[in-house]
């Protein structure tokens, strides 16, 4: 109901080993504050979940925090590979990762089937390619009226979505604007929410394109300002193009990423 | 690899970056993938195509950069934006219901019939090579009206046989899409940085139509996996003009 | 392409004896005026298709320009029956109306469906009722990975979408905000569309969950101030209760309802 | 027909919308159809359920409105909520999706199991009387954790047997709706001029488990079109307080 907590106590109560989890936010408004905490609190055996894995999910796995990985594109974005993802599947380093791979338009509809309450989503999507040989969560389906043959996915419903939001008002009603991306799906689709905002205000903004989350479909707000560094909060920050460039050589390098990693570990939340 | 003109002018991936521009029709509604594409598209919209709609699978429609997104995602492509909705509706009301003229890829390899790969060199279970994966291009390459990929030209790129078949061009050749259901006529045009390769209209097969000034038909067979069909009346591709050169190296000065 | 037309330009052009259409707008925004162009142009054989057909289609129906109704809700919110659809109905006057009736969940989803190129839509919807006993498009469909039953319905598709928007740019990008209902789902599912629009202004107005339509998404654009009225269009006009009360004792008597046509096909368009 | 109680300090409809009202708990998330059910929720929203949240199909997520509404697309609904969205997302992703908690529905006709005809009297394709049909009716019934009912008491609305199930209640009674798969509980309580009657537990038939005052068993019995069960332990509704009265009238006032 839109409690406002701090972002350990709403991971340590509700994010525990081997769950299916989502942080989403589609470039803008990713919730790398929380991927830092969950690393942080040392959980393990995770299905993460998130159309583009980015950096914040390539820290996770080089973490050793995720059994299996839900995604869509897996790269660092204008930049190249994302190296400890690469070293997962290529490597089984740190461990194994199992790979659940879709494209970005299947991962949407199996978001809106989450959010709706459907067991699965339909679309057309992934004919003629390798995808359906691989993933087995693509099925055929046909049109009952005019005998179509479709492609269905299944629901996505983790459970705990994790999402950054700009705004939340003193009654927990969160706001966020700019690329929405998938992030609405993402808490109605999950079990539980938390969100991390960047502050708490008396209004909501007026903005064309935002999207409000009433607080009673949140379960948990965390007010960290910044929480979406390298990725910005549309009106508050702005990309750090740098550090996704940076990211690279670390993130290449094992020695490079358990340095950074320490660092992570020995930092406040 | 980047070649250029004789007196250094001008560099091959300027040259391939502006004949992709060319493709763009003014008016045209246009899916923009990131780098590249998104260059492309910038230069169009800046020369002969000040109306084409840009439109981004992060849910900005009619988005007007004032400089170069390093992302699908950057604040500028919303700030710019006649719309923005959220990507489930960009996928499902937009780009699968047919509203998109183009689709602008890039790919990390295709084949004869421009069949994409950015998944997996090597067995899917056990991968030499680690690719990104599909993103939104599965659906783009099926749904948009047409499609233009650009890749830089070599054997493994432009390769005899792909590991993974991430986005369908022509399939198996001619009458494959429409034998699959698939509405968009697929891929109409390959931009490297060597040449302009298109579909022969009775087998799909991509035939090299023209190539990029200081370049052989020789040059581009040799970078290119498989025998490279070439067209009895192919050209040499214009050369990037000042103008194109002044707004591609504006846009890419302030990005 | 957003072409700015007069009503009576964009009518004649766009909507044809035989056809589909839709006027769309829940509660709010309901293009009334364009109802009366119809009307006044003497369309006929026309199917309607509208979530709750209010007295715009009463009116449409009562004046002949129907042959079909799909619906699901066909009353005079908050004061009683349409008594002209009723005489349709129940005494094929003044022509036989054909029914295909809906709930509003379902129409919602067909109306997605439509928007979404996609031929049917999927929902949890009309289990254990009579509705699928009469009406032939509602089919049942299994889940493909959980074998779940569902609802399946078809897409709605007509040749001709219209709605009432509060703005249109010089562009003729359009924005309406309030109650958005199902007017995107209308456009975008149309062969062709229609929007009247209360201005034409340099800016789009600023507000959270307003939508905006790119001008290229909409054929014909027609400024008619107060073209929702006895509906409203918020910000702009309140809602004519006193109209919709009035409008009672002229549905129900053929002779009333005679007169009232009578003016409406002398007014200007 | 409207009684009031003895000295006509209210009237039934007053009685039967405090009544209503009365059944929705704090905090509950409630869909909300328009006329009485709208009326009740707001009474209740001003009385012990301050924190209740109302949701109109229209899209209004939240709404607190100062007066009633005149219908479901009110300005004031849209201006006075939370948040507001589109017709396809109210239904699909708040209450397909299983997050309401308690709907609020009117009918024209009931039976004994709480099935709700809302669409024709006499045969579908010939109807002595054309009823405004489903509406949201059989999604909200379908969908919501639970489902109230509120209806003027007569013999032509509480009937034997229904022309058509427009939503459906508790269908043939105990186990028809799990054996259906649908979530909700369905009816919890119907709430008339006359009376409550609630499912039994075991058959899931309604009961009579209150009267409002000044009401006996045998004017509900005379009034309904089946042979009404009534609980061993009915009670007498209390009548309406001073306060619920000065606040529906106020809201009545104003609207």
């Amino acid at each position: 109901m839109g409690e406002f907590l701090s972002l350990r106590e709403a991971v340590a109560r509700y994010v525990e080993d081997g769950q299916t989890l989502a942080l989403e936010g589609f470039t803008h408004l990713i919730p790398f504050a929380a991927g830092h905490e969950i690393i942080r609190q040392q959980r393990r055996d995770l299905t993460l979940v998130r159309m583009t894995p980015d950096l914040v999910y390539d820290q996770l796995i080089g973490a050793g925090c995720a059994r299996k990985l839900i995604f869509g594109w897996g790269g660092n974005p204008g930049v190249g590979s994302l190296h400890r993802m690469r070293d997962a599947v290529e490597n089984q380093f740190p461990r194994p990762l199992e790979v659940e791979e879709h494209s970005h338009a299947g991962l949407a509809e199996r978001w809106r089937a989450g959010a709706a309450g459907l067991p699965f989503g339909v679309l057309r999507g992934y004919v003629g390619t390798s995808l359906a040989d691989h993933t087995k969560t693509i099925a055929s389906i046909s049109c009952p009226f005019t005998g179509e043959e479709l492609t269905a996915v299944p629901a996505i419903n983790p459970d705990v979505g994790i999402i950054h939001a700009q705004q939340a008002d003193r009654d927990g009603n969160v706001m966020y604007w700019g690329i929405t991306g998938v992030q609405k799906e993402c808490v109605l689709a999950s079990c539980h929410s938390i969100v991390t905002v960047e502050e708490v205000v008396d209004e909501l903004a007026v903005r064309t394109g935002g999207v409000v989350l009433p607080a009673w479909a949140v379960d948990a707000v965390a007010v960290v300002p910044g929480g979406a560094h390298p990725s910005y909060a549309h009106d508050y920050s702005d990309r750090d193009n740098d550090f996704y460039a940076a990211w690279d050589p670390i993130g290449r390098s094992r020695d490079a990423f358990a340095e950074w990693l320490a660092g992570v570990v020995e930092g406040e939340s | 690899m980047s070649r250029g003109n004789d007196n250094g002018q001008w560099t091959s991936d300027e040259m391939m970056t502006v004949a992709a521009a060319r493709e763009l029709g003014d008016e045209a509604v246009c899916f923009v993938g990131i780098g590249l594409p998104s260059t492309a598209a910038n230069v169009a919209r800046r020369m002969h195509a000040p109306n084409a709609v840009l439109i981004y699978e992060s849910g900005c429609i009619g988005s007007r950069p004032d400089h170069l997104p390093a992302s699908i995602g950057d604040g500028v492509l919303s700030e710019s934006a006649v719309a923005n909705v959220g990507v489930v509706e960009i996928f499902s009301y937009w780009l699968q219901a047919g509203r998109i003229d183009v689709g602008f890829l890039g790919a990390a390899q295709i084949d004869r019939f421009a069949n994409i790969n950015t998944t997996v060199i090597g067995p899917y279970d056990a991968p030499s090579v680690r690719l990104p994966g599909a993103g939104g291009a599965p659906e783009i390459a099926a749904n948009c009206g047409e499609v233009i990929i650009t890749l830089r030209h070599s054997r493994r790129a432009f390769v005899e046989e792909l590991d993974f078949v991430t986005s369908l061009g022509h399939g198996t050749g001619n009458g494959c899409r429409e034998q699959l259901g698939l509405r968009g006529q697929g891929p109409s045009a390959v931009i490297s940085d060597l040449g302009v390769l298109r579909p022969d209209p009775a087998t799909k097969e991509l035939k090299l139509t023209s190539v990029h000034p200081g370049v052989s038909v020789d040059d581009v067979r040799d970078a290119t996996g498989w025998d490279l069909q070439v067209a009895d009346n192919y050209e040499v591709t214009p050369a990037p003009t000042f103008e194109e050169l002044t707004v591609l190296r504006k846009l890419k000065a302030v990005s």
